[in-house]
């Protein structure tokens, strides 16, 4: 396990390396800079070129990234040229929206859709069990724009019950308003992304009814649903996990839409700004960041797997 | 003022505690007024935080502002201006005249600066006691404006401010904290050498959405909304709570024409042709604002004149100038910022179509704008809305990405700068901006209206021109 | 079923040479296939219809009869601009098409290269590109998106390659162990006694087997690629955005959404209706197209759903 | 302690697969169910225990101890799994848990109907581990399935379904994943059982080797009806139904003759 | 033709073990080893052993369907080798057969009997009426006809294990190789495969190599036995010899827990 555990985390570290390659290049081919949007649109080309060589624009690309990976490995994500501040600390700032938009929209997910999941599963072929299947697989088609802006009509805007958009100015130490303000944009990603949990947890449960080792279950005593529960859903859950691992991608592009439409100083919404703006160290710090991250939960993801299934400890 | 919301105080009494929130469109980049483009910077920082000697009214009169008074010589050659005493910076220190003096020099000397060009015409710098002197190489009818923007702001001398993200002013207001990606916070300068704000706190909170920000006020999270979707009227006014103020503006919705030569464009008669098959009337329709403008100086600018004789709606005139020009079947392809209401490419495309012109759309950030079209001049049509006011300057400039080139304006504009009469100066302009448009430079889609809605227990707010400027002196809020 | 007799097993109903398009019976009779199917001929066939006629000029501007309601002539009202919301909708259906079927190949091309290239080559080849294509799933579709689109500027193109590349990666992903798995059945190797060479049993095995994750996936991805287009349109970094399409019709009549809550419905509709088409048709495809799962027979074969593992 | 099974009709999605099948299995009987492949064999076992698949349907009775088990609901049903009726599965290698280790397995009916604590099942699950001849049972209860033999895997799921001393074990087809080796062993354990505490046994094989090492009784099964009913020592001598006596045909003709010449064939 | 179609020598089979880790030295497990093997043209050859003791492995490897990591093969005098392309093995592919131990999942369950049993004629590009000769096979292995549209999974066991068997000799091979061919089929229609094989043993002079845990099957097909244990040959010999008089006492114990119809004991 441990010499498992080393081997996947070489692999990780490999991983970032190529991702942090991938990224420098990608963003150098953008077209226009920051040093002309400081400039904006009264400038001679003088006044550009002054900019970019003070930001340090005017070097060759190879030493840009040598000189951006070197801080890395420093734990140095760089700074931003528009306003200086450390990438770091930035991406700190914005997490404390981001992090808690996204354990909430997970949670929702999880909380409504595994249970229900396995419900409509049990309760296939009845008209309940239909109609909550139909149900997910209408939701999980619903874009999630339009679901927001439904979810807003109804709850911020006619019952006003909680805020049509922003974050608390004093942040997390208002702590109820700012878990309001998360819990119309949580919902809506949470229902969408739910709703295709739903959709796998219900195919993976109908997988497990069928399977020997839940009938041997109930021949030893157990009731057939509690067989299900007890031999089945374990497999189930190793499935869920992996789906969960692959949808936290899904959640951070959720929360990109999400927290424009909710107007949230998140994480997404700032990386929109910044490739709009050419701050190109601090897109390729978050970028390599929120990369890192979703590298980082596969490799959980797969550590977990190997926890709990030990099929999977031995084989190659 | 007469520029201030027409809402009467409402009955209860300002409250000098009260926090207002005003929605914004624009989050600048960075708080470096010194160094960084953009209205966004100048709409909220300048009067506010930062001041100069002068200061222009929402009616774009010049005042007295940091000097008490000015005076000019008859040649015009000769500024003399008055500086206040006891005038404190934020951070406590004092405000001296060699504090004016090197940040008109400095201005004037950097070029990364902003606007430093605009001094270029001033020779000499000087203070004597509370009195600054600026000296001219020519006369520069001009002068005074600029000083009430970007170009006369004062700085303090030798500050260490990281003016990146943090501000050291004069202005009735301090800059209280940043929230990047969300909102800007003042709070009100105690110190302040004039009249004391009236509130405590503004509040500006960056909401893109309209309709986002139609909730937020709706749900009473913001006090003030500007740059509102004047179709939106109802919505907003319902329940009382706010009205909604049309304020003129100088925010000129730009369809530049690339016309140099091999452009398709580069023949008169075609832009001519697409000035005539573009029906302006739909686009103040459409945005339930503004007016229409069809030369490049708007009602709010010295020189405006109602040019709409020179290219009135008519398809068939447009027709026929294309067919005349051998430019049937012509595809062209605009380059517009992603910012923009789609509603005037929609416009654009229905219009152009009509008179058989196929015109494709490209929606681009503007930094791919800036890359593109205003450096290296790749394009066939763009759309900008400008809102600097007194800007003609850039028709002026052969090299502006607007790709004019004539010689009469060019002179006409030197002529109106030099000229020491403010009325000579404005007819001087309104002559070349006549030519300009008869040239069919570029074409005017509309004059935007400045869209405020503001709270009914609200007052003060301006309402003229608020995409450039928001003087927030005035404004007080009561518990209503 | 015994085998007592020599020639004593007639089973003349299954008898009949299966007929080339049985499995289109099949999915007729799977009501979620038919509902898909439905609801894909008829996206399909208003496309090409609005390819020739609408009922109004969809670019067509009418200031004066802006925000019509529901009614006559305009059927489903006009939008902002006055433009009819019908016509935009029948001639979004053809953008819809284009960004889905876009998508669907381009995500099909490279999921099947890269999964190929990780599950048939030499171990070393294998594993990189497995370690490549985890790597670029971490890759949110959307900032492949905004990157191509502040390249190349917004476009349907932007859509298509974007969610074509992140999809196919995805693809990628979940196919390349079911076609290890099938490189290492019996079958396969059965074929190689037979003498087939590789590449034959890839055309006659290996891809054949890996087709129903493969179609789950694909449907799935042009599903994604329509709720994609919304979604990168609401950013701006979409259609051109004078192009009729359903994504940006919803990002702006959303706009207007308490003022004429009615007209944002239709595209709401529109796309919720054809993201659920694709999907069903997607499992209602598979499940006709796989032989086990016909005439169910044997103890334990359940008809197994799988359902795509990746979510984008 | 008795199993009527009277009028059994199984049908799946329509189709009749079991159709009025009927036997009795008396206190401390063994009875072996023959039949060739698809016959109904192990449908009609796990109707007994109420555990028919997904769409499939029992009618008739099913009496344990003048009970009727058809239409009893799921929970009471379960009170007798395990406990008085205990199965083995056809398919050793699905039939397990993958996850767990075969000690807990073992240990969990023991759980459930004897509510023991979890330390003192686990002590018993090695018991019941050694009494099926799994090799080193202290150790062997902690791995997993898939790290043991398939023969060692049919003796966990025997060893599961013996851990309640239940009063009847249907048994489908327990020995033909293993090597005749083990096979004999397992036969022997069996039948231990059956002589020492008095347990009855249903016992379902299509090898009439077997069946002649293990029941005393033997019910024939084709096309889901029952063609005969007779102690195996008739049915293996003087077989009534032509059924019973194809299949002996063919089972001789293949058979391990110890001490003469091949039986068939071509050599 | 020589007298031994097949000849192996030391052939040895050994797997990496999932212990093996990227950076760590190889752990291997034996599949086979050092295993020397002749068949004689025309006989039939049985393997018997243990579960795991290598047989199927032995099997692989004389088919080149697995490259051994020692040893040579030669069929019909012509060394064999694994690792060739496909096509430069037609020779070999075309001249014998194999039933695979697990018939179902030998089977593309995606794929028509009729296409499944076919496959030899079409990659080895056999000419003649394809059509007629899979319906002749069907027939010869018991099966209609007609069940060529069918698909596997709509078979039982025992007719899968047919299909399988049809498939193998449907290109009328010289060598038919079965790993345990009839070990799902009821005794019914094992005897009649032991039938149809005898037959083409005698019509078509066809040499076997069969695979089996059960020894009856053996002893009445075959005329010479291998015993393996752990991958190694332990005992081999004329049938009546190996099974009458067996030499190792792997074999003795083998042959003594084999269960007899003994009515007797009930
Ligand atoms: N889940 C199921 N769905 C449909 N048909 C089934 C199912 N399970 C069994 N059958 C059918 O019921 C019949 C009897 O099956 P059963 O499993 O009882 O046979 P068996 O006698 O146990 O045979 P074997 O010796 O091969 O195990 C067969 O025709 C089989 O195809
Ligand atoms: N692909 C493989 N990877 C690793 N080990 C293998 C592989 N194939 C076979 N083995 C191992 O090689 C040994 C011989 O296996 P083989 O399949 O030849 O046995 P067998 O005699 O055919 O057994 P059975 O009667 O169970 O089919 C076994 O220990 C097996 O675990
Ligand atoms: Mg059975
Ligand atoms: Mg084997």
């Amino acid at each position: 396990m441990i010499r498992y555990t080393l081997t996947r985390l070489a692999l990780l570290l490999l991983g970032l390396l190529v991702a942090s390659v991938l990224i420098f290049l990608s963003l150098r081919v953008l077209p226009g800079d920051v040093a002309q949007l400081i400039a904006g649109v009264n400038s001679s080309p003088g006044q550009v070129e002054a900019i970019r060589e003070r930001l340090g624009l005017d070097q060759p690309l190879p030493a840009q990234y040598v000189d951006w990976i070197g801080g890395v490995f420093r734990g140095d994500l760089g700074s931003s040229l528009l306003t200086g501040t450390a990438v770091a600390d930035e991406l700190a700032q914005k997490a404390q929206v981001t992090v808690p938009l996204g354990i909430m929209s997970l949670t929702i997910a999880v909380v409504f859709s595994v249970p229900l999941g396995v419900l409509s599963a049990m309760r296939r072929g009845r008209a309940d069990g239909t109609a909550l299947s139909v149900g997910a697989q209408t939701l999980a088609a619903v874009p999630v724009v339009w679901a927001g802006m439904m979810l807003v009509v109804v709850f911020a805007v006619w019952l006003g019950w909680l805020p049509a958009q922003g974050f608390p100015r004093a942040g997390w130490q208002d702590p109820w308003a700012a878990f309001r303000a998360l819990l119309l944009p949580a919902l809506t990603i949470g229902i969408v992304e739910g709703a295709m949990l739903m959709r796998f947890v219900r195919s993976a449960t109908l997988q497990a009814v069928g399977q020997d080792h839940v009938r041997t279950g109930a021949a030893k005593g157990l009731t057939r649903n509690a067989a299900l529960i007890r031999h089945g859903l374990p497999d189930v859950g190793l499935s869920v996990i992996t789906v969960l691992g692959l949808q936290v991608a899904g959640i951070i592009v959720g929360a990109v839409i999400i927290e424009q439409l909710f107007t949230l100083p998140g994480i997404g919404r700032m990386l929109v700004a910044d490739v709009s703006a050419r701050d190109l160290p601090k897109v390729q710090g978050e970028l390599l960041v929120l990369t890192g991250f979703v590298l980082i939960i596969g490799f959980v993801v797969d550590l977990v797997h190997r926890l709990i299934d030990p099929r999977e400890r031995e084989a190659a | 003022s007469a520029g201030s919301s027409p809402t009467p105080s409402a009955t209860a009494a300002p409250d000098p505690n009260a926090s207002v929130a005003i929605r914004l469109v624009l989050e600048p980049e960075n708080l470096d007024i010194r160094q960084t483009a953009g209205a966004a910077l100048d709409q909220i920082l300048v009067d506010n935080i930062y001041e100069g000697l002068v200061a222009r009214t929402p009616e774009q009169e010049i005042v007295p502002s940091l000097a008490s008074d000015w005076s000019v010589s008859p040649d015009g050659l000769t500024y003399t201006f008055t500086l206040r005493e006891g005038v404190l910076f934020h951070d406590g220190q004092a405000l001296t005249p060699q504090d004016v003096v090197w940040s008109l020099t400095t201005r004037k000397a950097t070029p990364e600066w902003r606007d430093s060009a605009r001094l270029a015409n001033v020779t000499a710098i000087t203070a004597e006691g509370q009195d600054i002197t600026l000296t001219l190489a020519e006369p520069d009818s001009s002068l005074l404006w600029n000083l009430t923007g970007r170009a006369g702001l004062v700085f303090k001398e030798g500050d260490t401010v990281d003016y990146n993200t943090a501000a050291n002013g004069t202005g009735p207001f301090r800059l209280d904290s940043w929230r990047q990606g969300a909102s800007i916070t003042f709070a009100r300068n105690d110190e302040y050498w004039g009249d004391q704000a009236q509130v405590a706190e503004v509040v500006f909170d960056y909401i893109p959405d309209n309709q986002a920000a139609l909730n937020a006020a709706l749900a009473g999270e913001v006090d003030v909304v500007t740059g509102y979707d004047a179709n939106l009227k109802d919505q907003i006014e319902a329940n009382g709570d706010f009205a909604l103020v049309l304020g003129r503006s100088t925010d000129k919705g730009t369809l530049a024409f690339n016309q140099q030569p091999g452009s398709p464009l580069a023949d008169k008669r075609v832009r001519q042709a697409i000035r005539q098959a573009i029906n302006h009337d739909t686009f103040v329709e459409a945005l339930a604002s503004g007016e229409t403008q069809y030369g490049p100086i708007p009602s709010l600018d010295p020189g405006y004149e109602d040019l709409a004789d020179v290219a009135p709606f008519d398809p068939d005139a447009a027709r026929a100038l294309l067919e005349d020009a051998g430019a049937e079947d012509l595809e062209l392809t605009l380059k517009i910022p992603n910012f923009y209401s789609t509603t005037i490419p929609q416009i654009l495309v229905s219009n152009l179509n009509d008179v058989g012109i196929t015109l494709e759309v490209d929606s681009v950030d503007f930094s791919t704008w800036l890359n593109d079209v205003y450096i290296n001049k790749d394009y066939d049509l763009s759309f900008v809305l400008h809102t600097e006011a007194r800007d003609f300057e850039n028709w002026a400039n052969p090299d502006y990405y607007f790709t004019y080139d004539n010689a009469e304006v060019q002179e006409l504009f030197a002529e109106s700068l030099a000229a020491t009469d403010e009325d000579e100066a404005a007819e001087l302009l309104a002559e070349a901006a006549r030519i300009v448009s008869e040239d069919a430079a570029a074409d005017w889609l509309y004059n935007g209206a400045s869209v405020v809605a503001v709270g009914t227990n609200i007052t003060g707010m301006p309402s003229i021109n608020v995409n450039e400027r928001l003087d927030l002196s005035e404004l007080a809020k009561s518990n209503g | 079923m015994s085998g007592r007799r020599k020639g004593a097993e007639t089973d003349a109903a299954t008898d009949a040479p299966p007929s080339r398009w049985a499995w289109l019976g099949r999915l007729w009779r799977l009501s979620t296939g038919r509902f898909g199917l439905i609801v894909v001929i008829i996206v399909v066939a208003t496309a090409i219809v609005a390819r020739f006629w609408t009922p109004f000029d969809p670019q067509q501007v009418d200031i004066s009869s802006r925000w019509l309601p529901p009614g006559w002539p305009h059927v489903l009202g006009t939008d902002a601009a006055g433009r009819d919301i019908l016509s935009l909708l029948m001639a979004g259906a053809r953008t819809t098409i284009l960004v889905a079927v876009g998508a669907g190949i381009v995500a099909t091309i490279i999921g099947i290269a890269l999964a190929s290239l990780g599950a048939l080559t030499a171990r070393w080849v294998r594993e990189s590109v497995a370690v490549f294509v985890d790597i670029l799933i971490a890759f949110p579709v959307l900032i492949i998106a905004m990157m191509i689109s502040a390249v190349w500027g917004g476009s349907l193109w932007v859509v298509i390659w974007a969610v074509g590349i992140g999809f196919g990666v995805n693809i990628a992903r979940v196919t390349r162990p079911e076609l290890r798995r099938v490189l290492h059945s019996d079958f396969v190797v059965a074929g190689r006694a037979s003498g087939l060479t590789p590449a034959q049993n890839l055309m006659r095995h290996l891809l054949p087997n890996v087709a129903p994750v493969f179609i789950v996936q694909l449907s799935w991805g042009m599903a994604v690629a329509v709720l994609a287009e919304a979604g990168l349109s609401y950013l701006g970094f979409g259609a051109p955005v004078t192009e009729p399409s359903w994504g940006l019709l919803l990002a702006e009549l959303q706009q207007f959404i308490t003022v004429h809550p009615l007209s944002v419905v239709w595209p709401g509709l529109a796309i919720t209706l054809t993201v659920l088409g694709l999907n069903l048709l997607g499992d209602g495809l598979r499940e006709a197209t796989d032989p086990t799962l016909t005439h169910a027979r044997g103890a334990g074969r359940v008809a197994r759903t799988h359902v795509p593992e990746v979510v984008a | 302690m008795s199993l009527e099974v009277q009028d059994l009709t199984i049908e799946i999605r329509g189709r009749r697969v079991v159709d009025g099948v009927g036997f009795a299995v008396p206190d401390g009987a063994r009875v072996g169910l023959i039949g060739e492949s698809g016959s109904g064999k192990s449908l009609t076992a796990l109707a007994i225990l109420g555990l028919l698949p997904d769409g499939a349907t029992a009618t008739g009775s099913i009496r344990w101890n003048g009970r009727e088990l058809i239409g009893l609901p799921d929970r009471e049903l379960a009170e007798l799994r395990g406990d008085e009726i205990g199965i083995v599965f056809q398919e050793p290698r699905t039939a397990l848990n993958p996850i767990r280790t075969v000690g807990r397995q073992i240990a969990e009916s023991i759980r459930i109907h004897e509510k023991a604590s979890r330390r003192d099942a686990a002590a018993r699950a090695v018991a019941e581990a050694s009494r099926v001849a799994l090799p080193d049972p202290e150790r062997i209860v902690s791995r997993y399935p898939h790290q043991l033999s398939g023969g060692q895997r049919q003796r966990v799921a025997i060893a599961m379904a013996l851990a309640c001393r239940p009063r009847l074990l249907i048994a489908d087809e327990p020995t033909t994943a293993l090597d005749v080796t083990i096979q004999a062993e397992i036969l022997d354990l069996l039948l231990s059982l059956v002589r020492d505490d008095g347990m009855s046994l249903v016992f379902i094989t299509h090898d009439l080797a077997v069946l002649s090492q293990i029941a005393t009784h033997g019910v024939v099964l084709e096309d889901g009806r029952v063609v005969e009913d007779a102690p195996v020592s008739q049915l293996l001598t003087a077989p009534s139904s032509p059924v019973t006596q194809g299949l002996l045909r063919d089972a001789t003709a293949t058979l391990w003759r110890p001490g003469g010449a091949p039986a068939g064939g071509a050599a | 033709m020589s007298e031994f179609l097949v000849r192996a020598r030391g052939l040895t089979r050994r797997y990496p073990t999932p212990e093996t880790r990227l950076f760590g030295p190889r752990v291997y497990t034996t599949g086979l080893e050092d295993a020397d093997l002749d068949v004689r043209a025309g006989s039939a050859v049985g393997i018997i052993g243990e579960s795991g003791s290598g047989k199927s492995t032995l099997v692989r490897l004389l088919l080149a369907l697995d490259a051994p990591t020692e040893g040579t093969v030669e069929f019909d005098g012509r060394p064999v080798d694994a690792s060739a392309r496909a096509r430069s093995l037609h020779w070999l592919r075309r001249r014998t057969g194999i039933v695979f131990q697990d018939p179902y999942s030998s089977l593309d369950p995606r794929m028509s009997v009729g296409r499944i049993v076919g496959e030899p004629l079409w990659a080895l590009g056999i000419e003649g009426d394809r059509r007629a000769r899979v319906r002749e096979v069907l027939e010869d292995v018991g099966l209609e006809a007609a069940m060529a549209n069918r698909f596997p999974h709509e078979f039982s066991g025992g007719q899968r294990q047919r299909i399988a068997l049809a498939r193998a000799i449907v290109h009328r091979p010289e060598l038919l190789v079965g790993d345990e061919p009839l070990s799902a089929l009821d005794v019914t229609v094992r005897a009649q495969i032991l039938e149809l094989l005898g037959e083409l043993r005698a019509r078509d002079g066809l040499t076997m190599l069969l695979v089996s845990h059960d020894i009856g099957v053996v002893q009445s097909l075959c005329d010479e036995v291998v015993v393996m244990k752990d991958g190694r040959i332990v005992e081999e010999g004329p049938t009546e010899k190996v099974l009458l008089q067996p030499q190792v006492s792997y074999t003795r114990r083998l042959l003594a827990s084999i269960p007899v119809i003994d009515p007797g004991t009930v």
